[in-house]
């Protein structure tokens, strides 16, 4: 036994002592260090020839020139392209991030029908053919019935092929109902038509003016063409221009500029207004223009000078005379100066009166269609395609009124108020829409009022959604005919926001397309095909391409290499006699609406006491809060003071925050007339008391996990406010509560 | 190390150019295939090489004042490239290269000890605390110049350091030593909207870089541009980051002061 | 931390370093040695062992 | 039934009833093996470390450990290299504790590491300006010595012994032990210095930052200094516990006394260039950084200056007094509370230098972020408790750990008896009275 023991002993410790010396643990040791350093669960990106392709971002209305780098057939990184003129290089968050819309979980894989209730996200892939085909027999059914009118498309895009193929397709099928998103441009085109009478977008020449006094607009919040704006902000910072910000919350423009306003929230207009008494009063003007080339102004004048002195101002807004005063002189005094409005991105149109007195602030230092000013840009004008033969029914069709009321007697500046939709369908039995389509929008999240919306999406028995992307609107469609994303297709890019001259950007197939997808321009061509004459005549094309070359002509080569054309020497109306109102002059007081600027503010929804506080929605770069959702990286950007896990922040001064006995982190009720919602509560310094700030762009359902779930969707608690002469959605902010749970 | 007159590369951000916009941020993760997870909100395990701060000035409404401030790896030189975090890593897989004056990190080398982490006082150092994964398809962008990093490693800002690589690579078809200015940049410089980010070579008297901030070779590169300073100055990190501002309480933000010390602090 | 590693360098640092290491490892080496012959020596000639 | 393996002359109690009594903590062992595990398939999602605090409670348990393990280096340093004869006593002890400390050490920054895997690059690759690379070294060959160390009290067992190759071989040990003692105190020297130097070189992290000697910052010498002091306040303690479990004498007091004694003058000493240390920090090399002393401990949501009062006081400055009187240190209430006071300070100090050096902002516009570890991180710090006091089990069951339990603990029924039942049962009171007995 003794014997055993020793043995066996031994024998342990020779093996080890074997096991240790020979290669084998050795060998086995570096095996694992490689197999570490390869884990088969981690991607290694194959490589391939590198290629770049320029084209146009079509993420936001910014018109800006991209540049993708493509590794083989892989497109890897969006870069801005150098030399653009929008966007000379620069790129912005969103649009870094456009591949991984391209190659992300959002995509509509191929065409969808519903499968379970609306909205419960059940869905079964059906043929393209199957698809159409569903969608002809509505329309044609629709048209038999003399129902044509019902028929009504929400678009994101206007003014370009896709946009007008399907305005088109409306008018020959018999609808009037082509309705616009709603966002700034519309109550500047309205104001350029009233005071200008001309039919064009505003554009301004950011990069030459000296002076910017801005009326909320989030010059670095996404204002305009985004990255436009910013390089014109570091221009200024080298030229020494000077930036005046009014708003109540401290935005980044705010914190950048030279001299930020914190004015009472929506009484913006009565600043210009009061800006504008100092200039009249002390006849600061610019004669040389207002003498020549203006109309109305004494009228005009008298309004000003006997309603917005400063000290009426000073009660009104806050902002105490003397600082109005000085502001106006400086304003008057600058060399170029240029007034601004559209509030944080311009997602929402505002008020005409407001609009209107910011605008006649430019005028007074005369500062329209000239260098450094707001310059009057005519909608594009290289789509001349064949009027359309109309039969009875289009004919019958298109006499009938707007859906939205635009054109009608009440609204008859107005072109689209896609915030009255949800009010006229909810109204009215049957329902005035039989069927709609969603082009490169996302109403369901970004239309204001959600008790309203559902109950008239509701009433809306066919809804087809041409999304990309499975967003909001299409979760909540009965069919959804996936567009091409904008990386896998042509399209072209009417104009840049706020871009100062005519300027065209195409969009190219950098991929092919990942999906079962089809271009929306050709969707729309085999519907028309497949519903016959007369609509089928006004479609002559064989395809989109078809469609654009002809549209283009040999300029469609030049665009396809340069990837964008722009009118450089474009000088606005040759001067100022570019005039169509009935003075052939800028008119002060409209001509045509007498009382259209009158109203510089609105007020919010809700009464006092219920809801003693104000909720104003502010937007940041780092949150898109449009059609398109924050993409994972962008999302991954945003700041743990506005999303920390799925709980959003709302910005409350301290001593309001202490009024209701909230502090830092602090969970919170957010009521409004509208809706309500738990939030947390963050401090800050920069809002004016009172107020309670929430960020856009959050609170979806749709998207993937990434966005999904996280925060509150603003719009949610908001509702639309219509502005009695324009009939615009005016709502800049809501009457809250905030209370501790 | 080459024999040419050795690089020194750094960045001057303007402060009073950035908007906070983020473009940086986003541009470095594609350009260096840093992961995302589901939920990114706590920024304690949130992989951003280059990471944008919101900086305040305290003062109450209306005179509250903020500032955002762009960080990525300052690539300290230390004293004579004994930056903080190069001399503790036991195994070698960051280095400072005396060629280029850029820290790197080996991602196959690093066994995840986080010393190097401890050793940062700039946060510029993140950990893979989970597998990095992409959902289904979106691998597809990856970018084959950059390896994705595997769980457990330390990773950082590279000044995209690939970017240099193939400039050198480039150059060297074309037979040239040197590189022209634009010919290396990096992600977020180049992304920049606001155009506040400039790169190049501090050595080079005819680098944007070298005549913004005017480095002083006797104060460890300590900027003669009253405008710029560089964040915790004091510490003798000697970071190759400069930034620019024209207000005073942006530029006392970057560094600890005591109470009773004046503006230029430990100056 | 041998001199065919690439990075190994001869300069002082890995002089000292390493040399005080291998130093150590060398005296614990050649000690236990030193037990373990001592040992086998002493048990071949029969001593140690529980019976005494 | 496994009588025949225990030690000459001393009586343990019926394997039963010893493993029945060892189960609580298998399962505390199993749990911590559990963890461990997810750690390294999972990876180190598991914790609730982030990147704030790279280093957190892993690397606290692992300094702390390596410090108290202080016990086995500093006593041998003092029976072999001084010639302190009479710890030969507890120099068994101090070995096994050690050995117990170092190898968690060992576990726990294999589970602490990103890429186990590629652990041993840290040798392979090893940057020798690296102050962990001196850690991982030492602290790998001085385990070694550990080892060398505590075999032959394993070729003790009374069956093992009775091998002659084991007897030789241990015999030989034992004569060759000054030496490898001597190379132990030397590697220890360096391990437990470069553990200061960890922090104290971090010179981007002005709460850790200190001058020094050379490449050596003043942490390293304190936590050799500090090791010294407080690794046998810790064996000590072990001891006195052992004994209360045990219910035996197993150390005569003036062993304790000893070891307690010059534990009392090193912690003195100690504690004394720590105040000196802290006073120039807080005077000359925090406010060069533009610090002042108060922004380390304030704005902290917990703990603020108190720590430093509980580290340097309560946990130094106090245990130190007691241990210089030799009332202190003869009154086992008072002795007992002293040992405590100082593990509890040494701690403490390694805690404050490992995870405050980290949360401390240093960036002006950063806060101060909070930590508390995830269970798992618990489990698998607690692991090597369980381990520890199962290895001391069964040491004690096996091994002639204690020298002089025969003599203060004969057995008076007649010798290698079957442990029969009655005897058990006796057994019991027997203890009872003998532990007031020592009071």
């Amino acid at each position: 036994m003794k014997m055993d023991r020793r043995s066996f002993l031994s024998f342990l410790i020779g093996g080890a002592a074997g096991t240790t010396l020979s290669p084998l643990p050795w060998k086995l040791t570096d095996d694992l260090a490689i197999w570490s350093q390869n884990w088969p669960w981690t991607p290694v990106p194959a490589g391939g020839e590198v290629t770049f392709v320029e084209t146009t971002c079509m993420l936001c209305p910014g018109g800006c020139g991209v540049t993708v780098r493509k590794v083989g057939d892989r497109a890897v990184k969006i870069e801005g392209t150098p030399g653009h003129p929008v966007n000379g290089g620069g790129i912005c968050i969103l649009g870094l991030s456009g591949l991984q819309l391209l190659y992300g979980p959002t995509r509509v894989p191929a065409p969808l029908r519903r499968a379970g209730g609306r909205g419960e996200n059940r869905w079964e892939k059906i043929s393209w053919d199957d698809a159409l085909a569903l969608v002809v027999e509505k329309l044609a059914a629709l048209r038999e019935n003399r129902l044509s009118h019902t028929l009504a498309c929400i678009s994101g895009t206007d003014g370009g092929t896709v946009g007008r193929l399907m305005e088109r397709f409306l008018t020959v099928y018999g609808s009037p109902n082509f309705i616009r998103t709603p966002s700034m441009r519309d109550a500047y085109e309205m104001t350029l038509h009233l005071m200008q009478g001309v039919q064009a977008s505003a554009g301004f020449d950011v990069e030459n003016t000296d002076f910017i006094l801005s009326f909320g607009s989030g010059i670095l919040e996404g204002w305009g063409s985004p990255v436009r704006m910013f390089r014109a902000h570091s221009a200024w910072k080298e030229n020494g221009a000077k930036v005046v910000q009014i708003e109540p919350r401290l935005s980044n423009t705010a914190a950048k500029s030279d001299k930020w306003l914190p004015v009472n929230p929506g009484t913006e207009g009565a600043l210009a207004l009061g800006l504008a008494h100092v200039i009249l009063k002390e006849s600061l003007h610019r004669r040389e223009f207002v003498d020549f080339y203006a109309w109305g102004l004494d009228r005009w004048k008298n309004e000003v000078l006997s309603k917005w002195t400063p000290e009426e101002v000073e009660a009104v807004t806050g902002i105490d005379k003397s600082t109005t005063v000085a502001l106006a002189r400086s304003f008057a005094g600058a060399g170029r100066p240029l007034a601004l409005c559209g509030r944080g991105k311009g997602s929402i149109p505002g008020s005409i009166g407001e609009f209107m007195a910011v605008h006649a602030l430019n005028a007074l230092v005369g500062n329209i269609n000239r260098k450094g000013g707001v310059w009057a840009v005519p909608g594009p004008d290289y789509i001349r395609w064949p009027e359309v033969e109309m039969d009875a029914t289009a004919a019958a069709g298109m006499q009938q009124p707007r859906v939205d009321g635009a054109g009608t007697e009440k609204y008859i500046f107005a072109r689209h108020l896609l915030h009255r939709v949800p009010e006229m369908v909810a109204a009215a039995d049957p329902s005035l829409v039989q069927a709609l389509f969603i082009l490169e929008a996302n109403p369901y999240y970004t239309l204001s009022d959600p008790a309203l919306l559902k109950k008239a999406w509701d009433k809306i028995p066919f809804i087809v959604s041409f999304s990309s992307f499975m967003d909001e609107t299409a979760q909540n469609a009965d069919l959804i005919l996936p567009n091409h994303m904008y990386l896998e297709r042509y399209e072209d890019v009417p104009y840049a926001e706020g871009f100062n001259k005519p300027y065209i950007g195409l969009a190219k197939p950098v991929v092919h397309p990942q999906f079962s997808t089809m271009h929306a321009g050709d969707v729309i061509l085999r519907l028309a095909k497949a519903l016959g004459d007369p609509v089928q005549k006004a479609f002559p094309w064989e395809d989109y391409e078809g469609c654009l070359d002809e549209t283009f002509g040999d300029a469609l080569e030049t665009l396809r290499e340069t990837g964008y054309r722009v009118e450089a020497d474009f000088a606005p109306g040759s001067g100022y006699p570019a005039f169509g109102t009935a003075s052939g002059r800028f008119e002060f007081i409209s001509e045509e609406s007498r009382d259209a600027g009158m109203q510089a503010m609105v007020q919010p929804q809700g009464e006092e006491p219920a809801f003693p506080l104000i909720l104003i929605p502010f937007d940041s770069q780092r949150l898109a809060n449009g059609y398109i959702g924050d993409p994972p990286f962008v999302i991954k950007t945003v700041p743990d003071t506005v999303l920390k896990g799925d709980a959003l922040f709302v910005e409350v001064h301290p001593e309001t925050a202490k009024a209701i006995g909230l502090s830092e982190g602090k969970a919170a009720l957010l009521a409004t007339p509208k809706g309500q919602a738990r939030v947390r509560v963050h401090l800050f310094e920069g809002i004016m008391p009172g107020l309670v700030g929430i960020p856009t762009g959050l609170g979806h359902h749709a998207y993937d996990g990434y966005l999904a779930g996280k925060g509150v969707n603003a719009n949610a608690l908001m509702g639309p406010v219509e502005d009695g002469a324009s009939g615009l959605n005016a709502a800049w902010g809501i009457r809250a509560k905030l209370s501790r749970v | 190390m080459k024999h040419e007159q050795a690089k020194k590369y750094g960045m001057v951000i303007d402060l009073d150019k950035c908007t906070g916009c983020g473009a940086c941020m986003v541009a470095c993760m594609a350009e260096n295939n840093v992961p995302f997870k589901e939920d990114e909100t706590n920024k304690l395990d949130s992989i951003t090489w280059m990471r944008v701060y919101q900086l305040t000035n305290g003062k109450p409404f209306p005179d509250t004042d903020i500032c955002y401030l762009p960080r990525p790896c300052m690539h300290c030189e230390g004293d004579h490239g004994h930056s903080p975090c190069v001399t503790v890593c036991p195994a070698i897989a960051t280095d400072y290269g005396l060629d280029t004056g850029i820290v790197s990190q080996i991602y196959t080398r690093c066994f995840g000890c986080r010393y190097c982490m401890a050793a940062c006082p700039y946060h510029a150092r993140y950990f893979n605390w989970w597998d990095p994964v992409w959902p289904n398809g979106m691998e597809k962008y990856l970018n084959p110049n950059v390896s994705p990093r595997m769980r457990g490693v330390v990773e950082k800002c590279s000044f995209c350091y690939h970017r240099y690589q193939l400039a050198k690579d480039r150059a060297f078809m074309e037979d040239r030593r040197e590189l022209e200015e634009e010919e290396y940049q990096t992600a977020c410089t180049q992304a920049c909207p606001a155009g506040a980010i400039v790169f190049g070579d501090l050595n080079n008297e005819t680098h944007r870089v070298h005549q913004i901030v005017q480095p002083d070779p006797a104060h460890a590169g300590r900027p003669k541009n009253p405008k710029a300073f560089r964040l915790l100055e004091r510490l003798g990190t000697n970071p190759k980051v400069y930034y620019l501002s024209s207000r005073e309480w942006v530029r006392r933000a970057g560094d600890n002061y005591l109470p009773h010390e004046g503006p230029s602090g430990g100056h | 931390m041998f001199p065919f590693n690439f990075e190994w360098i001869w300069d002082m640092s890995h002089l000292v370093f390493m040399g005080g290491l291998w130093f150590a490892l060398t005296i614990l080496g050649l000690g236990m040695t030193y037990c373990i012959i001592k040992a086998v020596i002493d048990t071949v000639q029969g001593k140690g062992g529980g019976h005494h | 039934m496994d009588d025949a393996l225990f030690p000459k002359g001393v009586k343990r109690c019926p394997l039963p009833e010893f493993l029945m009594k060892l189960g609580p903590v298998v399962a505390l062992l199993i749990w911590g093996v559990v963890a461990m595990l997810m750690c390294w398939i999972k990876g180190l999602n598991q914790t609730n470390m982030n990147d704030a605090y790279g280093f957190a409670a892993w690397i606290w348990a692992d300094l702390t450990v390596i410090a108290l393990g202080g016990g086995a280096f500093f006593t041998g340093f003092l029976r072999y290299l001084i010639g302190k004869e009479n710890l030969k006593n507890i120099i068994n002890f101090a070995v096994l504790i050690g050995f117990i400390c170092y190898s968690s050490a060992l576990l726990i920054l294999a589970i602490d590491i990103g890429q186990p895997l590629r652990g041993w690059f840290i040798f392979w690759h090893a940057n020798v300006h690296s102050m962990l690379t001196e850690v991982a070294f030492c602290l790998t060959c001085y385990f070694g010595v550990l080892t060398i160390e505590y075999l032959p009290l394993v070729l003790e067992n009374r069956q093992i012994d009775r091998v002659p190759f084991f007897h030789n071989l241990s015999h030989h040990m034992h004569a060759v032990m000054p030496l490898f003692a001597a190379t132990g105190a030397f590697l220890s020297f360096f391990h437990q210095g470069s553990l200061g130097g960890v922090a104290g070189v971090l010179f981007g992290r002005p709460f850790a930052f200190r001058e020094g000697l050379f490449i050596w910052p003043w942490t390293f010498f304190l936590f050799t200094w500090s090791a010294a002091a407080y690794g046998p306040c810790f064996t000590i303690m072990l001891a006195k516990i052992t004994e209360k479990v045990t219910g035996k004498r197993l150390i005569k007091d003036d062993v304790y006394d000893l070891l307690a004694k010059i534990a009392g003058w090193m912690m003195a000493t100690y504690i004394v260039a720590k105040i000196i240390d802290t006073w120039y920090w807080a005077t000359v090399t925090a406010p060069a950084r533009g610090m002042t002393f108060m922004q380390f401990y304030s704005n902290n949501p917990f703990y603020g200056i108190w720590i430093l009062i509980l580290e340097i006081v309560i946990g130094g400055v106090i245990p130190a007094a007691i241990l210089l009187t030799r009332k202190g240190r003869n009154t086992p209430p008072v002795l007992m509370t002293a040992v405590v006071l100082g593990v509890i300070g040494v701690c403490v100090n390694r805690w404050v230098m490992v995870l405050q050096t980290l949360a401390v902002p240093v960036l002006p516009f950063e806060g101060w972020p909070m930590y508390y570890p995830s269970w798992q991180e618990v489990a698998t710090t607690l692991l090597p408790v369980a381990y520890g006091i199962i290895l001391v089990a069964f040491s004690y069951r096996y091994l002639p750990v204690f020298p002089q339990e025969a003599e203060l603990n004969p057995i008076v029924s007649e010798p290698a008896a079957p442990p029969a039942p009655e005897t058990d049962t006796d057994a019991e009171p027997a203890d009872a009275e003998l532990s007031p007995a020592q009071a």
